[in-house]
């Protein structure tokens, strides 16, 4: 043979990989959750998206300025910024101040992320710092929800100068899981399910949820066992509540299609980051999660307890993973 | 003059250069716990700076009468004492900012600010000394309290001292008035002492290669 | 949830020593760079703990009714020598503990945390068994506290992406704020029901 | 220097341990003295702002109110009390002008959204209503809990409340004598101290004297001491 | 989930890549021609490299031996045609290394037949019967090429009972194996009976992934009534082929850590090393030739090659016509666990088990992420090793604890970690540094 030899590549082994990056990974969980923000934003109009807008504009900026001068493009090329953004955006109420969302995406990347040491050396979740530290912060504005409405109407509080308070001046409503917690009062299934309920501005629809999570499974972008256990514990948790007492306790079904519980354990929970990486470990995580949230709406100070009880254990994620090192090929046989 | 000059570097060491919060991370647990707004922090900043003065003083004038085997035993006394005076004193002149600041007085005494300088310098130097230093650490802490207090009390009420700043419509955030803002504040302030250190570094370093090339 | 009950949970999450209430944060920033070392101190303070709420009552009950004013330098006197006890206990069973404390061993005996037990407990009312339920409270929350911090701080070293700028206590202090900010999550537990 | 001449002359000599005991001896004595002249120096001042902070808490409570007297259970009698007494927590009887009885200051406390909230509240017997309530202590959450009794309208809220049924706390607006209006955002703080008033009037109303036997205003040359009414 | 496992006939964890075998799956061995100069390294085994008995310019035949085996672990070498040895010179390997070789140029006159001097191994002893094996140079043909004989001295108180042949092939590409099976189907049940007597086992059980079912059909029908065979299909899955997951999936056994197969009374043998006993028992043929499958994007024409030994890579990529111009690396070996070749004139060694011409489709690499912590790696390593941990730990340089909390050393390097890292991190690389670290650690100690 003449002809010239090519260039060869010396690289080493495995020569071959799975086709899925790290950004496909990303974009596949913007996909995932289209489905149930353009629900949020078709039930309580256009000042929702400028909520979404706001969030995400705080996120990248902060990701964009801290990143190092060589790698923004790379940075942002992952798409975890925006991503932290959006999920912190469909927490939010729908009629919060721009200038808060705004803060919180500051917060989420700044004091969630980028202090960490960047994506994937994290260990709380992101998005859920931000929200932690929104309601923390304005109480009020961040329990304030907005009934579903116009499409075309945007609250006046959206506008509210820095620093100074938004004046709701659209029709508020408690949430269900206010009403249940304060009330007693239950909310029809089908609204639940459907998401016309007042609320977060992306937890409301659970058929659209568990869609998007369906659409990552299927992708294999998600742990399954995540979103299985810690709504199965619920689940279980609350029935056993509900029996003991039905008019006190909410139901299994209000547990799981109320509030958070779905936005939270299909896209929250599952952040690969700061879930454990073991099998068992991630059963233990989901229950311990499913467990905390039944507890703190049930016996706690707040409706809504999946945020804490993600924080939370996110907070023990390290030791769990310690604790649940997988038996090593032919070690410990006996104990098997 | 040169020893007027060496109290004046005990205490600017004490309120900047070794500032007992902002660079050594010592006596936390009043900080974080009480500066809830700036007067609070202010108060307890005046009680701390008071035992520090006078322990140190106690301490400084009697080490050589201390033996090393009880010094630390005797040093708890002395500052316990003082706390209790300072504690009593509080309650009967200010009533309210005593309720305000409530157990976290007595907790003066388990500060490790005070003990270390007890035992790390006033109990080796000379009075004069001791009261600069005393002076300089106190200030730093005292500086440390109001600013951090300050900062919790403009952005968790909209006032600083008392007085509103930004008027009615002013949204608080409650946050920095709970614990959790006091932790993140004060590690935002230590993030911008850090880069106010490496950002003098730096310039050092660039003196310095500028001097070697001259 | 009986009164006791209300008591443990209540320093245990909501009203924890270190995140609520800013005590014991030395041994909580300083040590908490070790799991191991950090579980030890912490049953080593629960320990410490139980031993200061009964020195506390009794001092409470017998002593100081007669003479209020030497609560402040009782408690430290009291809780000092038997700290030292206990050290001296540490140093003769488990050698190797005595040397992962290192200098914090000194540091217990004024550990804010404890004295504040004394007293926090005194300005409650807090009988004997209440008195005792509340430390075992604090002590475990203490505990729990810097398991959590020293499992996310090992886990942080691990990765070694963090910008050089904010490492050590900026860093820590902000990751106690989260985890502060979290376990706010408890807030009004068991208080509405 | 000369300090380093001292550390090496501690060095060099051992102290004997009747020194070292002497030191500590000598340390503790003048610290006692140093802290005894204070507190002799504080008591009385002290005393009198607690007495104050009391006296202004139970007026707050109970309206038009003069006078107050301190009251404990003593085999499931009132009685009168002067002195400060451990055990039984006590309650506090209120007088106008005329030592006609106006109803008692009673204080309770119980778990609130962060800590314990002490509660004192004023309750006439008469009609079996809460005619009053102040929060003596709390932790609640700033701007937002401490409603409980910085907002004007929560607190009167308790102005003329009836105890039966207990009393409840609620978001719709009030409808019935025994309800209050919860604070917006700070639902938990408000159940409870709705709850800490049913737990006191659970413990007291059954334990009260009948009405019109009230005790009587006594006048004393002293006013009565009321030291440890509240803990801190 | 055990059950599950066991019916499917499989081990736990594992990964699917597309196996690409479609290529040359249906080829029949072809022999590569002889071509001039052949290269044969004196060390392409596990253990001590071979001693060289002859010199430059001496004649040698097809088939002679022209090095001895350099202790226990080692085996005898021998010249693959009739020529004369040109030096014993270092000369360049397929990594770009130098190591010593014997050369030898072929005889173009000559038309390289051998004779045949069958071997009568039903009278040998256990003992001449290893020394034979050892004599015939013959490695285990799967690629790690670890002298076949060392496994059959079998210490006192072990006992075999299970002749285990590995006919996974899970590697993508390859399918040498797999027409060894369905080609020389005799010659492989011939060599196992023989092995099988050797050892005293049992029964001889061979394992193939079910992707190959030509070849499961053709030992099923070639097994005589009576005879102690079996064929066991397997789960087509990597690292399906590697010794211990074999043995996992076949028995259901975990050979314990730091034990060998014969710990858990089976011996496990590659399809071509069993052929290559069955041709030297049957004809006195050491080894000195292979079947290679060429194969790739980047082959024009891929094929199953008889490759005589020491031939260059060059000359087997021209016999399947050369490469084409999209070409961005030749692996040697399987796609997962061989390596690039630095060097096309390198010779093909006794573990080539394949040429693979790969293009910018199978080698191009995104760039490198941050671990997000997926956890992909942890359900892909079939030794339940933690590989996100290596990373993070070899990162941080925090050898110690890789080697006493998480058994670095237990993992073999089968890259399911890399192939299934989204975030493109090379684990292995990471996990090869903290093994050479360690292992240089404690040649200190020592």
């Amino acid at each position: 043979m003449t002809q010239k030899d090519p260039k060869l590549l010396i690289q080493p082994g495995p020569q071959l990989r799975q086709q899925m990056t790290t950004p496909v990974v990303m974009r596949d969980v913007w996909y995932a959750l289209t489905p149930a923000t353009l629900a949020g934003i078709w039930f309580f109009g256009l000042g929702a998206f400028l909520v979404l807008l706001a969030c995400i504009a705080g996120a990248v900026l902060v990701e964009w300025y801290f990143a190092p001068e060589e790698k923004r493009g790379y940075f942002l090329g992952d798409g975890t910024a925006i991503l932290t953004g959006w999920l912190l955006g469909l927490t939010l109420p729908p009629a919060l101040p721009l200038w808060m969302a705004f803060l919180g995406g500051v917060v989420a990347v700044g004091i969630g992320k980028t202090i960490w040491g960047g994506m994937g050396a994290n260990i709380f979740n992101p998005a859920l710092v931000g929200r932690a530290f929104l309601l923390a912060t304005f109480p009020i504005a961040m329990t304030t929800w907005t009934a579903p409405g116009d499409f075309f109407t945007i609250p006046s509080s959206l506008f509210a100068l820095p620093l100074m308070t938004g004046v709701v001046d659209t029709v508020t409503q408690a949430s269900p899981l206010g009403m249940m917690k304060f009330e007693h009062v239950d909310t029809p299934f089908i609204d639940l399910l459907f998401g016309n309920t007042s609320g977060s501005l992306g937890e409301t629809s659970g058929l659209l949820l568990i869609l998007g999570g369906l659409y990552l499974w299927w992708r294999r972008d998600l742990d399954w066992r995540i979103p299985v256990g810690i709504l199965g514990t619920a689940i279980i948790f609350s029935l056993i509540l509900f029996m003991v007492d039905a008019d006190k306790y909410p139901g299994p079904i209000f547990t799981v299609f109320s509030g958070g519980m779905l936005l939270g354990a299909i896209f929250m929970a599952t952040d690969p980051v700061t879930s454990p990486l073991t099998q068992k470990g991630t059963w233990i995580f989901a229950i311990g999660i499913g467990l905390l949230v039944v507890l703190i709406r049930v016996f706690g100070g707040f409706p809504e307890g999946m945020m804490y009880a993600i924080l939370l254990m996110n907070a023990a994620t390290p030791l769990i993973d310690m604790y649940t090192q997988p038996r090593v090929f032919g070690r410990e046989l006996d104990q098997k | 003059m040169a020893k007027e000059q060496l109290a004046y570097d005990e205490f600017m060491k004490g309120l900047w250069r070794e500032n007992p919060v902002f660079v050594q991370v010592l006596g936390l647990c009043p900080l974080l716990a009480v500066t809830n707004s700036a007067i609070n922090g202010l108060a307890m900043g005046l009680a701390s700076f008071f035992v520090l003065l006078g322990s140190s003083i106690l301490v400084s004038l009697f080490k050589s009468y201390i033996p090393k085997q009880v010094r630390i035993s005797c040093f708890i006394i002395i500052i316990a004492t003082f706390v209790t005076v300072v504690d009593y004193t509080l309650a009967a002149a200010l009533p309210v900012i005593h309720k305000e600041l409530g157990a976290f007085i007595p907790l003066i005494v388990a500060n490790c600010l005070i003990l270390g300088r007890m035992e790390a310098f006033a109990s080796r130097n000379t009075l004069r000394m001791s009261v600069a230093d005393a002076f300089g650490m106190g200030a730093g802490f005292l500086f440390a309290l109001v600013s951090l207090g300050a900062v919790r009390e403009i952005l968790g009420v909209g006032e600083l001292f008392g007085i509103a700043l930004f008027g009615a419509n002013f949204e608080p955030w409650v946050i920095m008035i709970l614990p959790p803002g006091g932790f993140i504040t004060l590690g935002v302030m230590l993030l911008y002492f850090n880069w106010l250190e490496e950002k003098k570094n730096k310039i050092d370093k660039q003196l310095a290669t500028e001097d070697g090339v001259n | 949830m009986g009164d006791l009950g209300w008591i443990f949970i209540s320093t245990l999450l909501i009203n924890n020593f270190v995140l609520a209430y800013f005590l014991g944060l030395c041994p909580f920033l300083g040590v908490s760079n070790k799991l191991e070392v950090s579980f030890r101190l912490g049953l080593a303070t629960i320990f410490v703990m139980v031993v200061t709420a009964l020195c506390a009552w009794f001092l409470n009950t017998y002593v100081l009714i007669h003479a209020p004013y030497l609560r402040l330098i009782s408690f430290i006197v009291v809780i000092a020598s038997v700290v030292q006890l206990i050290e001296m206990a540490i140093k003769k069973t488990s050698p190797a503990l005595f040397r992962a404390l290192g200098i914090f061993l000194p540091l217990i005996t004024t550990n804010c945390a404890i004295l504040g037990l004394a007293i926090f407990a005194t300005n409650k009312g807090y009988g004997l068994w209440e008195g005792l339920v509340y430390a075992l409270g604090a002590g475990m929350g203490f505990t729990l506290a810097i398991v959590l911090m020293a499992g996310m701080r090992q886990e942080v070293e691990k990765v070694n992406a963090m910008p050089k700028l904010i490492r050590g206590f900026a860093f820590n202090l902000i990751i106690s704020g989260i985890l502060s900010m979290a376990f706010m999550g408890f807030a009004g537990l068991f208080s509405s029901s | 220097m000369s300090e380093d001449k001292v550390e090496q002359a501690a060095v060099a000599d051992e102290p004997s341990p009747a020194r070292l005991i002497g030191t500590l001896a000598i340390a503790g004595l003048v610290s006692g003295v140093i802290i005894i002249a204070i507190y002799l120096a504080t008591f009385e001042t002290i005393k009198e702002n607690k007495a104050r902070e009391l006296r202004e808490a139970v007026f707050r409570v109970l309206p038009n109110v003069s006078k107050m007297q301190k009251l404990l259970l003593k085999e499931g009698k009132l009685e009168v009390s002067y002195k400060e007494e451990k055990g039984e927590e006590p309650i506090y009887a209120g007088y106008d002008d005329n030592n006609t009885f106006m109803g008692y200051a009673i204080p309770s406390d119980g778990p609130g959204f962060a800590d314990t909230i002490s509660v004192l509240y004023g309750y006439r017997p008469s009609d079996r209503k809460v005619i009053g309530m102040w929060i003596l202590a709390s932790r609640e959450t700033p701007g937002l809990g401490d409603k409980i009794y910085k907002d004007a309208a929560f607190v009167a809220n308790f102005d003329d409340l009836a105890i039966e049924p207990p009393i409840v706390a609620t978001k719709r607006g009030k409808s019935k004598p025994n309800e209050i209006d919860a604070i917006t955002g700070a639902t938990i703080s408000s159940v409870a101290v709705a709850r800490i008033i049913n737990k006191g009037n659970d413990y007291w109303v059954s334990r009260l004297p009948e009405p019109g036997a009230e005790p009587a205003y006594v006048e004393v040359e002293t006013p009565p001491e009321a030291e440890d009414a509240q803990a801190q | 989930m055990n059950l599950f496992r066991r019916l499917s006939n499989s081990f736990d964890h594992g990964v699917f890549p597309h196996h690409h075998k479609e290529q040359t799956e249906q080829l029949a061995i072809q022999r590569l021609p002889f071509g001039k100069r052949f290269v044969i390294p004196l060390g392409q085994h596990v253990g001590a490299p071979a001693k060289p008995i002859v010199q430059a310019g001496d004649a040698v035949k097809r088939g002679q031996m022209i090095a001895e085996p350099g202790g226990f672990v080692s085996v005898a070498l021998h010249s693959p045609v009739t020529g004369r040895v040109t030096g014993v010179d270092p000369e360049r390997y397929a990594d770009g290394t130098f190591q010593e070789a014997i050369v030898i140029e072929a005889d173009q006159y000559d038309a390289q037949q051998m004779e045949v001097h069958p071997i009568d191994w039903e009278s040998l002893s256990i003992e001449a019967f290893i020394s034979e094996v050892q004599k015939a140079g013959i490695v285990g043909l799967g690629g790690a090429a670890f002298p076949c004989h060392v496994k059959y001295a079998i210490p006192d108180g072990n006992k075999i009972r299970h002749l285990l042949i590995n006919g996974a092939e899970c590697e993508p590409y390859l399918t040498n194996d797999h027409r060894q099976m369905v080609e020389q189907t005799e010659a492989l049940l011939y060599g196992a009976e023989i092995v099988r007597q050797k050892l005293g086992a049992e029964e001889i059980v061979i394992g193939v992934e079910k992707n190959k079912p030509d070849a499961i059909k053709a030992l099923q029908d070639a097994i005589k009534p009576g005879q102690p065979v079996r064929v066991m299909p397997l789960e087509v899955k990597y690292p399906q082929g590697a010794e211990k997951m074999l043995i996992k999936s076949v028995f259901g056994v975990e050979v314990p850590a730091g034990k060998l197969p014969r710990d858990v009374e089976v011996a496990v043998n590659n399809v071509g090393t069993i052929i290559a006993i069955a041709e030297y028992f049957q004809t006195g043929k050491p080894l000195i030739e292979r079947v290679v499958t060429v194969s790739g994007p980047g082959v024009s024409y891929p094929a199953n090659l008889i490759v005589p030994l020491g031939t260059s890579i060059r000359e087997v990529l021209d016999y399947a016509g050369g490469l084409t111009d999209e070409t961005r690396q030749v692996v040697l070996g399987g796609p997962m666990m061989g390596d690039s070749i630095a060097d096309l004139d390198a010779p093909m060694l006794k573990g080539s088990a394949g040429v693979l011409a790969l293009t910018e489709n199978e080698t191009g690499r995104p760039p490198e992420y941050n671990c997000i912590r997926c956890g992909r790696c942890v359900e892909a390593c079939p030794y339940f090793l933690n590989p996100a941990r290596f990373a993070r730990l070899a990162k941080a340089r925090m050898f110690e604890e890789m080697a006493e909390t998480y058994k670095v050393m237990d993992c073999v390097e089968c890259g399911c970690c890399t192939y299934s890292c989204p975030s493109g991190i090379p684990i292995v690389q990471h996990i090869r540094t903290a093994k050479d670290h360690l292992r240089s650690m404690k040649g200190k100690v020592q």
